[in-house]
């Protein structure tokens, strides 16, 4: 079977193509050079409409525990969202914490064809997938979070053999199906067991001795070695804090030339001029990040409206619980594994906190001029559901829009940003890099993310518009492996996304301590812990993609 | 005050969803389209003139005639005007009403004006548990209006409630006041067990109390003002329909010391 | 896909074979440590709880499909189950005791076919529920609190004898990880007649009983609350009456020093206990706290919670959910927001509490077909009711009436295997495929009703 | 023109806009009542110098007011919303919230709201509750015999009018005194008023500035009879006296009726008293914008 989409214009920056007319042509769901001779058994004409590859959310928290838990803890947030099963959808609900079946339809109509759970609990890894199992229409993964288990911190106090850590951590990324690792406040969701209200970078775990910085250093360092493509994904310190500026630099410039990735980096730029002892560090953030080209980062932009935070980040969490709205709150110590919050939130344009949040975001995007290192998200659904990316694209890529919108929101915030002296406009193939070739590169998805010969066939094709929003909220078509599932922004076909993994290479003889651990202290079996590819593949609900590691190294 | 009047041809064989019968929404719809809503419950449309005839005119008034209780949400929404119910309704009637009255002759089900902040629910009978109570996805129970209740209560009224006044007339089943954060609940019989279990702040007054719980802290014979000032808002509320004015004095008990305690449960008569 | 129940299945092997690190599914706790050795269809338990062993090896009984009593082939049950379905204005899809493939399976077709969904033990969760969806709360899991605490406090749940293996694996175990935090515990039962045989042995260094009757219990957790807090407390638990209350108060009688029958210092001891600990854990099974409106008990013990985390650490964590509660409740609100008691029948997902409680709406006579999935344990049998009724039921299942259509289905981790999510909502285990018998999932027999609808 | 024998002037009085609130205060007697309510309106004369110009409007049967219980209602005037606000916070936090048995409502009714209980709850540490029934929020504060109500907020006029008045000129001071008197308590009987003087009654006309650097208002040296021949007088030979009645009310009609009934009353029973004139105090017309002539007033 050949499709081919005639005449498109192409944004595919993985290919160095900017905006080109191109031919694209597919076979058996994945994309092939151009062949004059070949047989065309559909044709698509998009002449005058942009394609790029499928869109893909590198940190967008779609599965797992926490989820279901603000599920569970908001009822009234679908209440206004139900959405009625079709012939060929089911129903559920949407808003800012949709349910599984609704997230895939909406983000493949949005032009989304992957998306990443950044923050998947080992001991919650079987839930995570199993969700993301009924998540249609999406390829997905996992980040498994690691650095407040009591196994890697009990390692690092007992100063174990660097080479077992890495096992530890390849032996975690095979176990729980993962494609990359996260530390969420590392060690401290660990310290807040212990009652530790707050763990600064070079601050020791009360039990452990550790600090955060070591064990920054250990698992970005383990990675490495592993050879996993995506570097540590980092959610550092004292998020929320006004000065947690200071701590992000500072956690920048402790890599020494490792490779990192900060998440949600608006939530960790924070610095405290001014009377309310808040406003925004994006400048030195951005200026930092020139001179560190290891490190990447998205950026967890804020949105105005009600949403839902649900983070590993217990300690933070139960600080942040005093504002929440409405005052109806989880947070959870998780199987001396890691911790969750989950606080509802209500972002106020008029609120002077807030609109600095939302400009110190915006600013974080226009600042950095790199957009292989910088990746769209609203860390969904903590900064904003993902549903507000068109509009995010649209302030990005339209600076009279950006101004009009700064006229609506609380002015005095703005005073503490540089936002409103910025001029930058996004370009299409930025937002394509962005939002595409950037993250599949970071997250090393070597068939996803472009349009040349041998990617997959997830394909993008949306009507140009000068109205960006519109544009990026409705694509005219949207292929999955070559189906077309997606038609003028709404679904017309359900298929199943494969899930992404990782599988550095670990030596064996690791189990044999992981066993004893597990036997002694764990409620669970190291044997049951494990999740098998079967219970991803399911009868065939799923398929697992293994995408490539580097050779493991020591140093 | 003029309106229409709906008379239930039968006994509805499933519950029904009558949220749509108020004055607002009749003014803005056709009487054909009126009568095609769907007020069912199962997979097969069961239309509003399937079940009730109609008859008057579009006013600021709806009558429904021959109501059961698998009627539920009657009135709920109900911004102004009036709503009659001759005989009784299900669950959560007058849910969320923000205005105007709903007079209902008859019993209510559960959860009878959860959510109201405005307005008045009167009813002739008794009414089920939770009465301006709290619906999963709410914030609060009861945020403001007036329910007066002829009959009894069931158990925890004014669950979560916040602000608003319950008055029944007969007697509050158990765990009155029940996490409720303010407002007031006025029983002339008295309440069951437990009333004001996690009660932060409002008032509850009754006769007596069943079993009280030991985090009530007794505070005294009181003549407190405010109950003064209930008085004379009840009268003007409810007219020769209102209770007879507090007593000068009253006992107080303080609670809930499980929680902020800054409630109270005033014993009088 | 057969589906039979027979003890001498020819063409099985007849060999002996050992299943190790099988996951139990009869109770909430999921413990995954057993060890099974299958005979043929006969099971033998090495390490399990007496409710482990009874399921495991029970007897598992011929079994196969019927239609109004009538044996029938299992495509003509599943027949004669799609035209019930099929007919039905507002099908109820009850029961729901499974594992995650059978509550998906489940929301398939009650999605499809507009119906209600509900679980058996709902109740008991709504327990908690009421709670989550008004004040939220602070939970531990059962990892956690087995080397962390060194305070337990089990509220109204007789859990040694709902959950056999909790004390064992949790409050006993041989080794902690921080023995110098949680390495001695302090157990504290709240209610009366709880078996506290369990707490014993080097681990626990106090056991302490305030034995409250059920429906007095929340008495004793508010004045523990009131005590954390510093408040001051008074008897309570009398009738008071304005003309009488002279009279009593100035009397002071004998019970000033009691709250629900038990001794004031005693609570109050207790509560010194609570704020000295540094990781305590309020433990509770919801079924079991059958007092009136338990959800407030639940409530109070979150509050409790709360306050104690200013200062130090607690947590609750929360039993039950048997009968693969959790796993319906997690499924279907992934797959709907709404955490059971949902309605399609609208086309979209709709979440009602109490008009969506499917043991409810049996009793007043809504719905028009029953689909009643109990494929774990026998005693939760079909609901009286009038409607036809369709059971996928384990062979053996106790039926107070028979249902118009049966089939038999195995018991995830037994017959099949699957996942099925823990009491505590965090881990979910792996269900083995034991081999014992030939009985479809009810996720494949439900999948195939809807095939045929 | 004389009526009479009291000559009227042809000239008006030149009164301004303010902002105009007040409350109901009860207590368990109206004994306890009024002497809230009085201590609150004490240096309560002119916004100038005392920053609100506050006065009792009147009495209150138990069935006039929220609580049922005798209660006494003050007006109280000042430059601006905000400025009339403060001086209500401090005025009731000082003379209401301290004062036996009290309780204290809103005593105004319109749209726009200042806050009333929104200061004073805070002595309440915490332990203050409030209550809304029906459209009025109470907060109820503990005091050291029982509880202080206090309703959350008061209404506020912005275009009550301050500085209706009238001057009375005549040759027996003690007869003056006397005919003021009346005059002051018949004003009493007018609703929305106050006379915020002692007594109601004023000796100090002002003139506006000073020779004095930094005084804003000086003696109104051509009202002063011993100053008459020094000065450029407006007195009559025969005027030993001079006495003002100063006039706020919630609304322009209501200062006109009390300035009308203060003038009858001033009429009826001057002249025996030694009264020969009635005039009233402005400043050419230029600074007020409300202007009533008295001529227009008379009975």
């Amino acid at each position: 079977m050949m499709i081919k989409l005639t005449g498109g214009k192409v944004y595919d920056p993985a290919n160095n193509v900017n905006g080109e007319v191109r031919d694209i042509y597919v076979r058996d769901g994945r994309i092939v050079a151009a062949d004059p001779d070949a047989r065309v058994d559909q044709e698509y004409d998009v002449r005058g409409k942009v394609v790029m590859a499928g869109a893909i959310d590198p940190h967008t928290h779609i599965g797992g525990g926490k989820v279901t838990i603000a599920r569970t803890l908001l009822p009234e947030d679908h209440f206004k969202d139900e959405v009625a099963h079709t012939e060929i959808t089911r129903a559920g609900t949407g808003y800012a914490t949709p349910s599984t079946m609704i997230t895939g339809y909406r983000y493949a109509e949005m032009g989304y064809t992957a998306a990443f759970e950044p923050a998947m609990l080992p001991a919650n890894a079987r839930q995570a997938h199993m969700e993301m199992g009924d998540t249609p229409l999406l390829d997905k993964g996992a980040f498994v979070m690691l650095g407040s288990d009591d196994f890697l911190l009990r390692s690092m106090a007992e100063k174990q053999d660097f080479e077992f850590i890495k096992d530890y951590i390849a032996w975690t990324m095979h176990a729980s199906q993962a494609i990359a690792m996260k530390v969420v406040n590392p060690g401290g969701i660990s310290a807040f067991k212990f009652n530790q209200r707050k763990l600064d970078l070079d601050e020791q775990h009360v039990h452990y001795g550790v600090t955060p910085r070591d064990i920054i250093l250990t698992l970005a360092r383990g990675l490495l070695e592993l050879g996993v493509t995506h570097p540590l994904h980092v959610h550092g310190c004292n998020l929320g804090i006004p000065g947690n500026v200071e701590t992000t630099l500072a956690t920048i410039k402790a890599t020494e030339g490792l490779p990192l990735h900060l998440t949600h980096i608006q939530f960790h730029s924070y610095a405290t001029e001014g009377d309310r002892k808040f406003s925004s560090g994006a400048v030195q953030i951005a200026e930092l990040l020139k001179k560190y080209p290891n490190i990447s980062i998205d950026v967890g932009q804020v949105m105005f409206g009600a949403t839902c935070t649900a983070s590993g980040d217990s300690m933070r969490q139960y600080n942040g619980a005093k504002n929440a709205d409405p005052k109806r709150w989880v947070v959870m110590d998780i199987e001396c594994d890691a911790g969750c919050g989950v606080v509802p939130f209500r972002y106020r344009d008029k609120s002077f906190v807030h609109a600095l949040q939302w400009a110190i975001g915006l600013e974080t995007f226009l600042l950095c001029d790199d957009p292989w290192r910088i990746f769209l998200t609203t860390d969904h659904p903590n900064g904003a559901p993902f549903y507000t990316y068109p509009h995010l694209i649209r302030l990005l890529m339209d600076r009279d829009f950006r101004r009009e919108t700064m006229l609506h929101v609380n002015p005095d915030a703005l005073m503490y940003s540089t936002l409103p002296h910025l001029e930058r406009e996004y370009t299409m193939y930025e937002v394509a890099i962005m939002t595409r070739a950037g993250p599949a590169r970071s997250l090393g998805l070597k068939d996803l993310g472009h349009v040349g010969p041998g990617a997959r066939a997830d394909i993008t094709v949306y009507n140009e518009d000068s109205n960006r929003e519109r544009m990026f909220e409705k694509p005219a078509m949207v292929f999955k492996n070559g189906d077309l599932v997606v038609r003028d922004g709404k679904v017309i076909k359900v298929v199943n996304g494969a899930t992404h993994v990782a599988r550095p290479e670990y030596n064996r003889d690791i189990e044999k301590s992981l066993k004893s651990y597990f036997d002694r202290y764990h409620t669970v079996r190291m044997e049951n812990f494990r999740l098998s590819d079967d219970e991803i593949i399911d009868g065939g609900r799923g398929e697992i993609i293994v995408q490539p590691t580097r050779a493991r190294t020591s140093s | 005050m003029s309106g229409l009047t709906f008379r239930a041809n039968s006994a509805p064989s499933e519950r029904l969803n009558l949220s749509h019968l108020t004055p607002k929404r009749i003014a803005e719809l056709s009487q054909s389209e009126l009568m095609a809503l769907n007020v069912g419950t199962t997979t097969k449309t069961l239309k509003l003139g399937d079940v009730f005839t109609v008859s008057g005119s579009a006013g600021d008034s709806v009558r429904i005639e021959g109501a059961t209780n698998r009627m539920d949400f009657v009135g709920s929404d109900l911004k102004e005007g009036t709503v009659i119910v001759e005989g009784d309704v299900g669950l959560s009637a007058g849910r969320n009403l923000r205005g105007g009255r709903l007079d209902i002759r008859g019993d209510a089900g559960a959860l009878l004006g959860s959510g109201i902040s405005g307005g008045e629910i009167l009813v002739k009978g008794s009414a089920g548990s939770l009465v301006g109570g709290l619906s999963p996805g709410d914030k609060f129970g009861m945020t403001g209006g007036l329910i007066a209740i002829d009959g009894d209560a069931g158990d925890r009224a004014g669950d979560r409630m916040r602000r608003g006044t319950i008055y029944v007339r007969g007697r509050c089943g158990s765990f009155a006041g029940s996490r409720m954060v303010g407002g007031t609940i006025w029983t002339e019989l008295g309440f069951g067990t437990d009333p004001g279990m996690l009660l932060r702040r409002g008032t509850l007054i009754g006769p007596s109390v069943e079993r009280m719980l030991p985090t009530f802290a007794d505070a005294g014979d009181h003549d407190i003002v405010i109950l003064r000032i209930l008085s004379r808002y009840m009268a003007s509320a409810l007219g020769s329909a209102a209770p007879k004015a507090l007593p000068g004095k009253v006992r107080k008990f303080a609670g809930d010391l499980a929680t902020i305690g800054k409630g109270e449960l005033l014993i009088t008569s | 896909m057969t589906a039979q129940a027979e003890g001498d299945r020819s063409g099985e092997p007849t060999g002996t074979h050992i299943y190790n690190n099988v996951t139990c599914p009869f109770c909430g706790l999921l413990c995954d440590d057993l060890q099974i050795t299958r005979t043929g269809s006969s099971l033998k338990v090495n390490n399990g709880c007496p409710r482990a062993t009874a399921g495991f090896q029970r007897p598992l009984p011929a079994a196969k499909p019927l239609i109004r009593g009538s044996e029938a082939s299992l495509e003509e049950a599943v027949k004669a189950a799609a035209e019930i379905v099929r007919g039905a204005k507002l099908p109820l899809y009850g029961g729901m005791a499974g594992d995650v493939g059978n509550a998906r399976a489940m929301l398939s077709i009650a999605d499809r076919t507009g119906g209600v969904v509900d679980h058996v033990l709902s109740e008991g969760q709504y327990r908690n529920f009421r709670v989550v969806q008004t004040s939220g709360w602070i939970m531990t899991t059962l990892t956690e609190a087995r080397n962390r605490a060194d305070l337990f406090v089990i509220v109204g749940s007789d859990i040694h004898k709902l959950h056999g293996r909790f004390f064992d694996r949790i409050v006993t175990p041989d080794e902690t990880m921080f023995e110098s935090l949680g390495g001695k515990r302090t157990v504290i039962f709240i209610g009366e007649g709880l078996d506290t045989s369990a707490a014993t042995g080097p681990r626990v260094k106090e056991v302490i009983t305030l034995p409250a009757a059920k429906d007095r219990i929340p008495e004793v957790l508010a004045a523990i609350s009131a005590i954390v807090r510093g408040h001051p407390i008074s008897s309570g638990g009398e009738e008071v009456k304005r003309n009488s209350l002279l009279a009593s108060f100035l009397g002071s009688s004998g019970n000033a020093d009691e709250i629900a029958g038990i001794k004031r210092a005693d609570i109050e001891k207790v509560a010194e206990k609570f704020k000295a600990a540094n990781y305590g854990v309020l433990v509770w099974s919801p079924p079991a706290l059958n007092m009136p409106e338990a959800d407030l008990t639940v409530h109070m013990m979150t509050e409790i919670v709360r306050e104690l985390n200013l200062t130090t650490r607690f947590a609750g964590l929360s039993l039950g959910g048997n009968e693969g509660a959790p796993s319906a409740a997690s499924t279907c609100t992934w797959q709907t927001g709404y955490p059971l008691r949902v309605s399609f029948a609208s086309g979209a997902p709709e979440y009602d509490a109490n008009r969506y409680n499917i043991a409810r709406m049996l009793t007043d006579g809504e719905g028009d077909m029953l689909m009643w999935v109990a494929s774990i344990g026998t005693d939760i049998g079909l609901p009286q009711t009038a409607v036809p009724t369709v059971v996928l039921g384990t062979p053996g299942l106790r039926l107070a009436q028979p249902p118009t259509v049966y089939i038999p289905v195995g018991t995830p981790g037994i017959d099949h295997s699957g996942q099925m999510v823990r009491c505590d909502n965090v881990v979910s285990l792996p269900m083995q495929n034991l081999g014992r018998s030939q009985l479809p999932s009810s996720a494949d027999v439900l999948a195939a009703i809807e095939a045929a609808l | 023109m004389k009526v009479n024998g009291i000559e009227i002037d042809d000239t008006f009085a030149e009164a301004f806009g303010m902002a105009g609130t007040g409350v109901i205060i009860t207590a368990d007697t109206m004994k306890w009542a009024r002497i809230a309510a009085v201590t609150m309106s004490g240096f309560g004369t002119s916004v100038i110098g005392a920053g609100a110009e506050v006065g009792i409007d009147r009495e209150l049967s138990p069935d006039e007011t929220p609580d049922g219980r005798p209660g006494v209602r003050v007006l109280l005037f000042g430059f601006s919303p905000e400025s009339a606000a403060a001086q209500l916070k401090t005025r009731v936090g000082q003379c209401v919230l301290t004062s036996p048995g009290s309780a204290c409502y809103a005593g105004v009714d319109t749209k726009k709201r200042i806050g009333l209980g929104q200061g004073p709850r805070f002595f309440g540490d915490g332990f203050q509750t409030s209550k809304r029934l029906g459209k009025s929020r109470y907060w109820r504060v503990p005091v050291m015999d029982g509880e202080f109500v206090i309703e959350e907020t008061t209404g506020i006029v912005t275009d009550a009018v301050g500085g209706g008045n009238i001057l009375i000129l005549g040759n027996d001071r003690v007869g003056l005194l006397e005919t003021a008197e009346a005059a002051v308590e018949a004003i009493g009987g007018v609703a929305d008023v106050i006379t915020p003087f002692p007594g109601g009654i004023v000796r100090s006309g002002s003139k506006v500035g000073s020779k004095y650097a930094g005084a804003i208002a000086s003696t109104n040296d051509a009202f002063c009879p011993t100053l008459r021949g020094r000065v450029k007088s407006e007195l009559a030979p025969d005027t030993i006296a001079v006495l003002e009645i100063v006039i706020d009310g919630l609304t322009s009609d209501s200062v006109a009726q009390a300035m009308k009934v203060g003038m009858k009353t001033v009429l009826d029973m001057g002249a025996p008293k030694g009264v020969t004139r009635i005039t009233a105090g402005n400043y050419g017309g230029k600074l007020g914008q409300y202007h009533y002539k008295l001529r227009e007033l008379l009975p």
